[in-house]
């Protein structure tokens, strides 16, 4: 059967070069970074190299990098990290309401440890006010988080003028560029961070490595306790082979992104094209205007069809995508973005997510576009909110 | 993680529609938990003759939907009164943990159709 | 030039069953377990299956088995995690002086946060007095933790006897088991612990992955917060290969533990009583009982010099061994091991240590009882503190 | 992380020993911070004739050890007195940062001797 891959924002394949340049690292150059002799050596150089390779794909220096096991560990040790490092300047957060849960679970658990965090709330775009934000600053604020771009939506934020108010008003600044990195340009400079969150599995590197940019001079309590790896800054011994991959998949990711944004760009706006027009009762979530949002990522609902029942029928098909109704993890709550967006509960119910990723080809859009009216129709008939 | 009788049901769900002249008819669930299912029954002689569904929700919300005519087809009110939603689980094979609460409307959808019908036949 | 690694308490390779096993999950099967498609699904019943792996080797139930980044996160979970949920049972803690850095500083963060902590002495041969331990336990201690083997004199703790006791006293026991698992037989139900952490990456497993046992019922605040993967216990995307790799590891370990015990004791007892008796001014450091050590694990002290520059004279011949001097790592300290054992401060920054794998030979230790003598007599006529 | 300009002086150290009649011996550092170094001087008309060392420590301790006397040897004391830790370091084109202070022990020994030359000579 037809696999058609367009779940590129929950995880990628590994790149077949990242793969490659991991292989050594497992049974031939296996020693830990840290020991003094011929086995430690020979890889401490390597994860140096991938430190160079994110810093080049970030516009910041390697000595900035701090490698980490997940984007979720970055997200948990750029709040935790400076809500604790700066305790004493103050107590407040904001972010917004449609971060990732490795953001707003952060802040909530902050919130029960005398923590105040304000939610900048969305428009029905999922677009935030910078005026709001502005008027949130208080003295008590230590920390700014919000993300680069949205994973369900796409929706691309204004984090070059989020960094400048935050810069003005002498604010720490976080953004959880987990989805940005690879499909947009990412300057850590230009967008003034001060901490900066990227995974591998977004990116073609494999699950299970990250890295958190911190730009020097940001004092922060440890995350991960215990030895003295990464300059002090988080312990564990090192995943060797995910950091070489996380390193080439950034070299990667530099080298080709220009000319990957175009190509996906053009998949993901004729499968958004085609289906608005082919399939009735459908609405577009995120921004309207296609060039706010991460060129990859389509956000459909398709009304009266609850969204796990749809993928379930897609992937009959072979089609892989995915869904912001929770119902897939067994919470009964829709996701909480449609919901800050304020979507209609039924569309917000049934909206399906797909990302592309250069992988993909034209032919597997026309397959697709032809494959999923059908779906839709033969689902809706069962449904008991649609009428003919 | 559903088990194949699930996606069979799912896949090809059994007694799917609406009956136009149907003597007793159930909804239970509402949009905001993401799930609402209407049965549908044409009883006679105390006998379910025909039922018919429609649903809106997950995968598991689909098959228990289809399970459930299919257990009910030909029962009486009394026997169907007492099919439970664990029993629709298990004719299932099972389901996953989280999806329990799916299986928690299949039967209630049904006990509401007999109770409209009774209602309405009293 | 010969290589010959005696390093394994460091990190060790991947086991060829491992790799070959982990494989097919990087490019192939790289779907993310959560997904609902065929791409989530191929990969959720190999987490399963590893989670078996890993339940089977510790003898709990697959549903107490949590999977993490590495020992160091295990860690940090199990003692900051049991810290917040039962601070408002009390705020004592209890370990040891001779803990891994991951275990010892994450006490001393919770030390700064309103946590009291007793790190308990060891003796000369770097033993617990378990009537100390008994004393030490007051209505406010929350947790005993005390790892399983010392990573760095091999020395074993009565595991047994300190879950009698935690339980007797109604204690939560927590065990770093990093350096246990797979070279001495592990069993969390004899044991009595709550929790105990294992690494794969000191197994044969790769790098960047570990496992935390978590006694059903035991009630914890979450370390990574985030998405609900691992049961709401611990956020962050699987690492899917990473968990694959741990499992087969378990396995392998389940599998050959009695026949690779005998055989690295062998070797380990024979390089231990060759260096013994051939090099003048050595001390043993750890249990003199061998039986009270992990069977593969041999530290010694080169009295007069330094240990980084032995390693770098064994590592010329090819000998990947390690110091417990903190030289290495760029403090000025001696090993707070040696130093918590009270020994000589020459003595303690001229301690080395052998750590073998079942892939280690009987010529090696051959060899490096070959090697060894002129190198220490040749160090030991640089040294001004050697007369001869 | 080592230069190859330290592993050749630490793996082939220059001037190891002691110098029977020294006239400047210097000593510096402590077992408890893991570094001794002793330099043992041979001095003639101000000029540096003779200088070996013992050292114990790690890789940088005997590699600076071993640079800091050949660039002493056949220099006045006051050109020896001038030679910086900085120097050293460099001569070995460069330590791993977590190692610059066993370099701050080598020009300092050295300097400890010319001293107790000088005191034992004035
Ligand atoms: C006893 C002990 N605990 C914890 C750790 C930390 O494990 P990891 O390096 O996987 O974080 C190690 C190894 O470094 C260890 O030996
Ligand atoms: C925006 C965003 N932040 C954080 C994460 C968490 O990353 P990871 O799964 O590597 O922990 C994800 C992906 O799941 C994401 O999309
Ligand atoms: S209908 Fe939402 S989980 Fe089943
Ligand atoms: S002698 Fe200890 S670091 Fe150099």
């Amino acid at each position: 059967m037809k696999q058609i891959y367009l779940d590129n924002n929950a995880t990628t394949t590994v790149k077949p070069e990242v793969l490659e340049a991991m292989l050594p690292y497992f049974r031939e150059q296996f020693g830990n970074p840290s020991s003094v002799h011929w086995a430690g050596r020979m890889v401490s150089g390597a994860i140096e190299k991938a430190r160079e390779q994110v810093a080049q794909l970030l516009n910041c220096s390697s000595a900035e990098v701090v490698f980490v096991s997940c984007g979720s560990e970055g997200d948990n040790f750029a709040i935790k990290g400076t809500a604790e490092a700066l305790r004493h300047k103050g107590n407040h957060i904001i972010t917004t309401t449609v971060e990732h849960p490795a953001v707003l679970e952060t802040c909530e658990y902050l919130e029960k440890n005398g923590f105040e965090v304000t939610y900048l709330p969305v428009d029905k775009d999922g677009m935030l006010d910078l005026a709001d934000l502005e008027a949130a600053i208080s003295d008590q604020t230590i920390l700014i988080s919000v993300m680069w771009a949205n994973n369900e939506t796409g929706n691309l934020f204004p984090i070059n003028e989020i960094g400048e108010i935050a810069r003005r008003h002498k604010v720490r600044f976080h953004t959880d560029a987990v989805q940005a990195i690879g499909k947009v340009p990412v300057d850590v400079q230009a967008a003034k961070v001060d901490l900066l969150v990227l995974s591998g599995h977004k990116i073609g590197a494999p699950k299970g490595v990250g890295a958190l940019y911190l730009r020097r001079g940001t004092r922060m309590t440890r995350f991960m306790h215990g030895g003295h790896q990464e300059r002090n800054r988080r312990a564990g011994t090192h995943n060797v082979p995910g950091i070489v991959g996380l390193g080439v998949a950034c070299e990667l990711a530099r080298l080709n992104q220009e000319k990957d944004y175009a190509y996906v760009r053009r998949l993901r706006d004729k499968l958004e094209q085609g289906i608005l027009s082919t399939v009735p009762d459908v609405k577009l979530n995120g921004h309207p205007n296609p060039d706010l949002r991460l060129p990859n990522t389509l956000n459909v609902s398709f009304n009266f069809i609850e969204g796990e029942s749809l993928l379930l029928f897609f992937d009959m098909k072979g089609i892989a995508a995915s869904s912001g109704s929770a119902c897939t993890s067994g919470s009964l709550e829709p996701s909480h973005v449609m919901k800050a967006m304020g979507v209609d509960i039924v569309l917000a119910h049934s909206s399906v997510r797909f990302s592309f990723s250069a992988d993909n080809t034209e032919e597997e859009v026309d397959y697709i576009l032809a494959e999923l009216p059908p779906i839709v129709q033969r689902l809706r008939e069962m449904s008991p909110l649609y009428q003919r | 993680m559903y088990t194949e009788k699930v996606m069979d049901h799912f896949s090809n769900p059994r007694n799917v529609g609406e009956i136009e002249n149907a003597n007793g008819v159930g909804e239970v669930g509402n949009a905001s938990c993401g799930d609402i299912m209407k049965i549908f029954l044409k009883v006679e002689d105390n006998i379910i003759k025909d039922v018919k569904f429609k649903t809106f929700g997950c995968g598991a919300a689909i098959a228990t939907s289809s399970m459930v005519t299919e257990l009910a087809i030909g029962k009486t009110l009394e026997e169907a009164l007492v099919l439970t939603n664990q029993a629709v689980a298990e004719a299932l094979d099972g389901l996953p943990p989280a999806k329990m609460h799916c299986s928690n409307l299949a039967a209630d959808a049904l006990h509401e159709a007999i109770k409209d019908y009774q209602a309405k036949n009293s």
